[in-house]
């Protein structure tokens, strides 16, 4: 399997009005074709930075300054031409976050926020696209497709929420998914369920997966591969089960030792 | 569905409320309308006579409710001064500040709008700081003032139009129309800035949110985000105020027929109030309540259509 | 045998949608059990479940609709989940710590500046913190400042909403061991509201489940987390696993 | 948007100068307002008369002055009224809630949803007009849109933690009401102060420009306005001056308010 996604010395910063603040510095990694591969870290370790940076979502606010190289399929989306990462967006990379509600918008049907990347990116015809999200609404185990359609964001329940969220990202069939703490908002027994959907996801549709989250035990069940990211660096990298039993870093030994768990009591 | 039964419902609720508030109000002013109504020729015994006419021994529920009745007949009584139905003296009087109103109403649309999107679109640039700055000024200009200066500019430098030169539209509509478009502009400029503001500053908001970059993540065009997502969030604040700014025209026209000599019913009103004339005052505030009202009403009605979340 | 400081029965609590027709839910159903002095127990629940609800109704922020609800403490106080809404925005962290013993009125000035310099101390933030704003503060620091408002106001009851839900890992680990020392040095009586097992598991003597309103189990920690008997416990168990 | 800092620089320089000439228009005058000048009518401006001379030949700068008092005055009357009115009925509401607040909050939508000039016009008919009845009649009206205001950011606060807090260590409602909760409505509050205070300006200039609002001999911006429009094309300065000094307090305010908007702390 080859790489799908190259990234290259990424360093993110924050120009302010006489400050500027490196929020990530010089990270580098790749995501090979049809893997799971998880970026755990704490608030302030710049992963959904880095996940926007991939996305392409970074870029239109000027305070940000990009420097390296995101290669996607040999492309490198830092210096391509606007239309061109476009392109990628939504068609090829997709992206599911954190909050359901705020990430959909609240005065659009279901039905037309599903299907707006096939719109944009595609000559389906309106009947065309109904049928393609209703089919990615079953993908994501939601019952009564037709219905919830011509629903709003609002009258769904968090949950549900987050399988729009997903069927609306996989309605194009992406190479790559990135989801950023995509469980997080949501209760364990239905974080559960989420999960497994990525997983299922990702086998039947062969879509590469980056998964990042502040939950090392996510990761640890979900991800072949993992990322640990401190305070705007990669600080571990490696097969998962590597990383859980044997950390290099002594953050990461830290981190995990204060996983709570069964065994260990304050 | 229920929610708009409901709204229609509070709609002719708060209007009799008003209604009910302004009788009470002229119930309780000191001196007798009948006293009033004659004048130096009042001898007791006329006065008595015409108490008795008027219905003025009854109790105040009863005559507000025969008042009620009568109004919406069309009756709304008779003027003291003009000593002819109320009816007559206004009916003519409500084309003029109704399409003065209408016409500023559009004026404040189709320049808030626009702006509000460009400078929103463009924010922080040269020409967004500039517009924002005359804006800020603009905002800062009584309508009346603005009407003075349009006069002095447009009426009596440059002549485009004679001051005072009123034409009613009964016999030029043209000529009428024309001479509304200063007193009109005069009202909508102000409010017009505080629109374009009050836009701008909801777009900007909007787009920070999250569903944005959503938007963006699904490879959409800043056009296609604005467009197709930001601007039906971005409305809803702006349709609340429009409709305040519905009921400030009807308050700015008041004093703007006053500037350009415009008989309507400002005009009427302003005069009636010196003159102490109260049937045909209570017979406007009642008729403007019912049009700041509906226009409340009809804002809601919108907000409901564009924005499902809206439950009462 | 330690007394018991909080006892309820068989209570309910309603919501009450008031429209044309009155829709009634019930948020709280049928809920008995006692909590013992030093005792801390953990109410486990997924959100929806009527947790938080039961909370208020406790502390009387909600009326209760049936049954029998009884405080054996003048002052119970709680820690909330969102450590941002907690705190008053307008008041320095030195004025926060201060009111509760402004409002007992048995201070001097002097005293009540005293105090809150050593509790400052032992919840383990600087002194220069009595000068910040909330806004200044971390989530965790936050918290800190919470379990010092319920230790100043004297209480021996605390509940615990969501205390760490809201923070990084690392700085739960802190925050669930500040919790656990100031429990020990007071003989403090905690109900410790969440939504993770293992949270719970940690700091806990005994566990309740909650669903749907009602508390389906309610064991002491090791033998829940041994034997758990109802299915609900047993799948919130087995969440951790894929 | 502009450097915040030239903002308020300029801002409370606009406010200096003119509050400096309302108290000029209170103390001390280059002339006496009223005094009437034969032989000065309609000079333009120069270095004697600033801003000219009206019909009269009374001299316009001195007038402007006065009627720029008589304005601070009633309009910051006018907030205080409200604003106090406002307040109080607004905190009880707002955090008793209950079926007073149900009928106090539908008798303020009737108010509120009515251009306050029109309201005003209503209670002068009925009043007659005159400096203080436009005060009190104004007060009045602005009464319901602070008690809205009020209310909604009280209804707003009482559901944060810290007022649950509060409550837990047994402080009572008037300590939580104007202790804990008030200050953190501050900010919303004194921009809807300056908001009020250009709503009170713009009614009072617009009634005494109808003549229905200050009386003389009591000096009046609106008045000077509705006087000159009579002689526009010989004066226009006549009527110029006290149109911009009212567009400049405006403006000054609305820039205040936006400061202050800014300056938003809470949470």
């Amino acid at each position: 399997m080859g790489n799908l996604l190259e990234v290259k010395s990424l360093s993110i910063t924050f120009e302010g009005n006489q400050a500027r603040e490196k929020v990530v510095r010089n990270v580098s990694f790749s995501v090979m074709e049809g893997e799971i591969l998880g970026i755990a870290g704490e608030s302030g370790s710049g992963k959904t930075l880095t996940a926007l940076a991939i996305a392409g979502l970074l870029n239109r606010h000027g305070a940000v300054s990009l420097e390296g190289e995101i290669l996607f399929q040999g492309k490198n989306l830092l210096t391509c031409k606007r239309e061109e990462l476009r392109r990628y967006q939504g068609n090829d990379i997709s992206m599911v976050f954190q909050e359901p509600m705020s990430s959909l918008n609240p005065v659009m049907k279901i039905g037309r926020q599903i299907e707006e990347s096939i719109k944009i990116h595609g000559t389906l015809s309106k009947k065309e696209r109904k049928e393609k999200a209703i089919w990615a609404m079953e993908c994501v185990e939601l019952e009564n497709p037709e219905k919830i359609y011509h629903r709003y964001p609002h009258e769904l329940s968090g949950g549900m929420r987050q399988r729009v969220m997903i069927a609306a990202s996989l309605i194009s069939n992406p190479r790559l998914m990135i989801a950023d703490e995509p469980t997080t908002a949501l209760d364990v027994s239905i974080q559960h369920q989420i999960l497994k959907l990525f997983q299922k996801i990702n086998r039947e549709n062969h879509t590469a997966i980056l998964f990042i989250s502040h939950d090392l035990s996510l990761i640890y069940h979900l991800c072949g591969r993992a990322l640990v990211m401190y305070e705007g660096s990669l600080i571990e990298e490696g097969n998962t089960k590597e990383i859980f039993y044997h950390p290099r870093h002594s953050y990461t030994k830290n981190l995990i030792a204060c996983i709570p768990t069964y065994e260990k009591k304050v | 569905m229920k929610y708009i039964i409901k709204k229609i419902f509070f709609f002719i609720l708060t209007l009799l409320i008003v209604v009910f508030l302004t009788f009470l109000a002229f119930q309780i002013i000191p001196g007798d309308p009948a006293v009033s109504l004659l004048g130096t020729e009042g001898t007791p015994l006329k006065v008595a006579a015409l108490r008795e006419e008027m219905g003025l021994n009854k109790p105040v529920g009863e005559r507000f409710l025969t008042w009620v009745l009568n109004f919406m007949k069309g009756d709304m009584g008779i003027s003291y001064s003009y000593q002819i139905p109320v009816s007559e003296l206004i009916t003519d009087k409500i084309p003029v500040t109704f399409l003065l109103t209408m016409l500023s109403f559009a004026f404040i649309i189709c320049m808030g709008i626009p702006l509000g999107i460009y400078t929103s679109k463009h924010a922080g640039s040269r020409l967004d700081r500039l517009i924002m700055t005359v804006n800020q000024v603009t905002m800062a200009i009584p309508p009346f003032f603005l009407g003075i200066i349009l006069t002095y500019l447009f009426g009596l430098v440059l002549k485009w139009f004679v001051p005072g030169g009123y034409i009613s539209y009964s016999d030029d509509f043209f000529g009428f129309f024309t001479y509304l478009i200063f007193p009109a502009i005069a009202i909508a400029f102000p409010k017009s800035a505080m629109v374009v503001k009050l836009f701008r500053g909801s777009i900007i908001e909007e787009a920070k949110k999250d569903y944005v970059r959503t938007a963006y993540s699904r490879g959409n065009t800043i056009n296609g985000v604005l467009y197709g997502h930001v601007l039906k969030n971005a409305i809803l604040p702006v349709i609340t105020f429009l409709a305040v700014v519905f009921a400030d025209i009807i308050a700015g026209s008041i004093i703007i027929e006053q500037v350009f000599g415009i008989p309507g019913l400002g005009r009427m009103l302003i005069t009636s109030i010196q003159n102490r004339d109260y049937p045909v005052v209570q017979a406007i505030i009642v008729c403007i309540a019912f049009v700041v009202l509906g226009s409340n009403l009809l804002a809601d009605i919108l907000l409901k259509v564009l924005d499902p979340r809206i439950k009462l | 045998m330690a007394d018991t400081i909080l006892k309820l029965e068989n209570v309910s609590v309603y919501f009450e949608k008031k429209g044309w027709k009155t829709i009634r839910t019930e948020a709280v159903n049928q809920v008995s059990f006692q909590i013992k002095e030093g005792e801390t127990v953990g109410l486990v629940g997924e959100s929806g479940c009527g947790k938080t609800t039961l909370s208020k109704a406790i502390l009387g922020f909600v009326r209760h609709g049936e049954g029998d609800i009884q405080l054996k403490t003048p002052n119970p106080q709680m820690i909330f989940q969102d450590p941002f809404s907690s705190l008053n925005p307008s008041k320095k962290i030195g004025w926060i710590l201060e009111e509760p013993l402004r409002l007992s009125g048995k201070y001097t000035k002097e005293d009540r500046k005293n105090k809150v310099r050593e509790m400052l101390q032992k919840i383990g933030l600087e002194q220069k913190y009595a000068h910040r704003y909330p806004r200044e503060l971390s989530g965790g620091q936050r918290q800190r400042v919470s379990i010092g408002i319920a230790l100043l106001s004297g209480s021996k009851f605390i509940i615990a909403d969501e205390p760490v839900s809201a923070l990084d890992v690392t700085v739960q680990a802190q925050i669930l061991k500040l919790l656990k020392e100031v429990q020990k040095e007071y003989n403090m009586t905690i109900l410790f509201i969440s939504h993770d097992l293992k949270v719970v598991y940690q700091i806990c003597d005994r566990v309740m489940v909650m669903k749907n309103g009602r508390i389906i189990e309610d064991k002491k920690t090791e033998e829940l987390f041994q034997n758990p008997e109802h299915p609900y416990t047993k799948l919130l168990l087995n969440m951790d696993t894929l | 948007m502009k450097k915040p800092e030239y903002h308020i620089v300029f801002t409370v320089v606009l406010l200096g100068v003119l509050t400096f000439l309302a108290l000029m228009g209170f103390i001390h005058t280059p002339y006496d307002p009223d005094a009437m000048n034969g032989l000065e009518k309609f000079a333009a401006p120069d270095l004697h008369h600033i801003f000219g001379t009206d019909h009269f030949g009374r001299d316009v700068f001195s007038r402007v002055c006065k009627g720029l008092g008589t304005t601070f005055f009633v309009a910051v009357t006018t907030v205080m009224i409200g604003a106090l009115g406002g307040t109080v009925i607004g905190a009880l509401t707002g955090y008793f809630g209950g079926i007073l607040d149900e009928i106090i909050m539908r008798f303020n939508d009737v108010v509120a949803s009515f251009p306050s000039v029109l309201l005003a016009m209503v209670f002068i008919s009925i009043l007659g007009p005159g400096k203080y009845n436009v005060i009190f009649a104004l007060g009045i009206i602005f009464i319901p849109s602070y008690a809205r205001m009020v209310r909604s950011e009280f209804i707003k606060q009482k559901n944060f933690d810290y007022v649950k807090s509060a409550k837990l260590m047994k402080a009572g409602s008037f300590r939580i009401m104007f202790l804990h909760i008030f200050p953190n409505t501050t900010s919303v509050f004194m921009s809807s102060l300056a908001i009020g205070f250009n709503n009170a300006v713009l009614a009072e200039a617009g009634m005494s420009y109808l003549g229905i609002g200050v009386q003389p001999p009591d000096a009046s911006l609106g008045r000077m306005l509705s006087e000159s429009q009579a002689y526009l094309f010989t004066a226009p300065w006549f009527a110029i001056f006290p149109g911009i000094v009212i567009i400049l307090m405006i403006l000054g305010f609305s820039m205040l308010g936006d400061i202050l908007q800014q300056k938003n702390g809470g949470i």
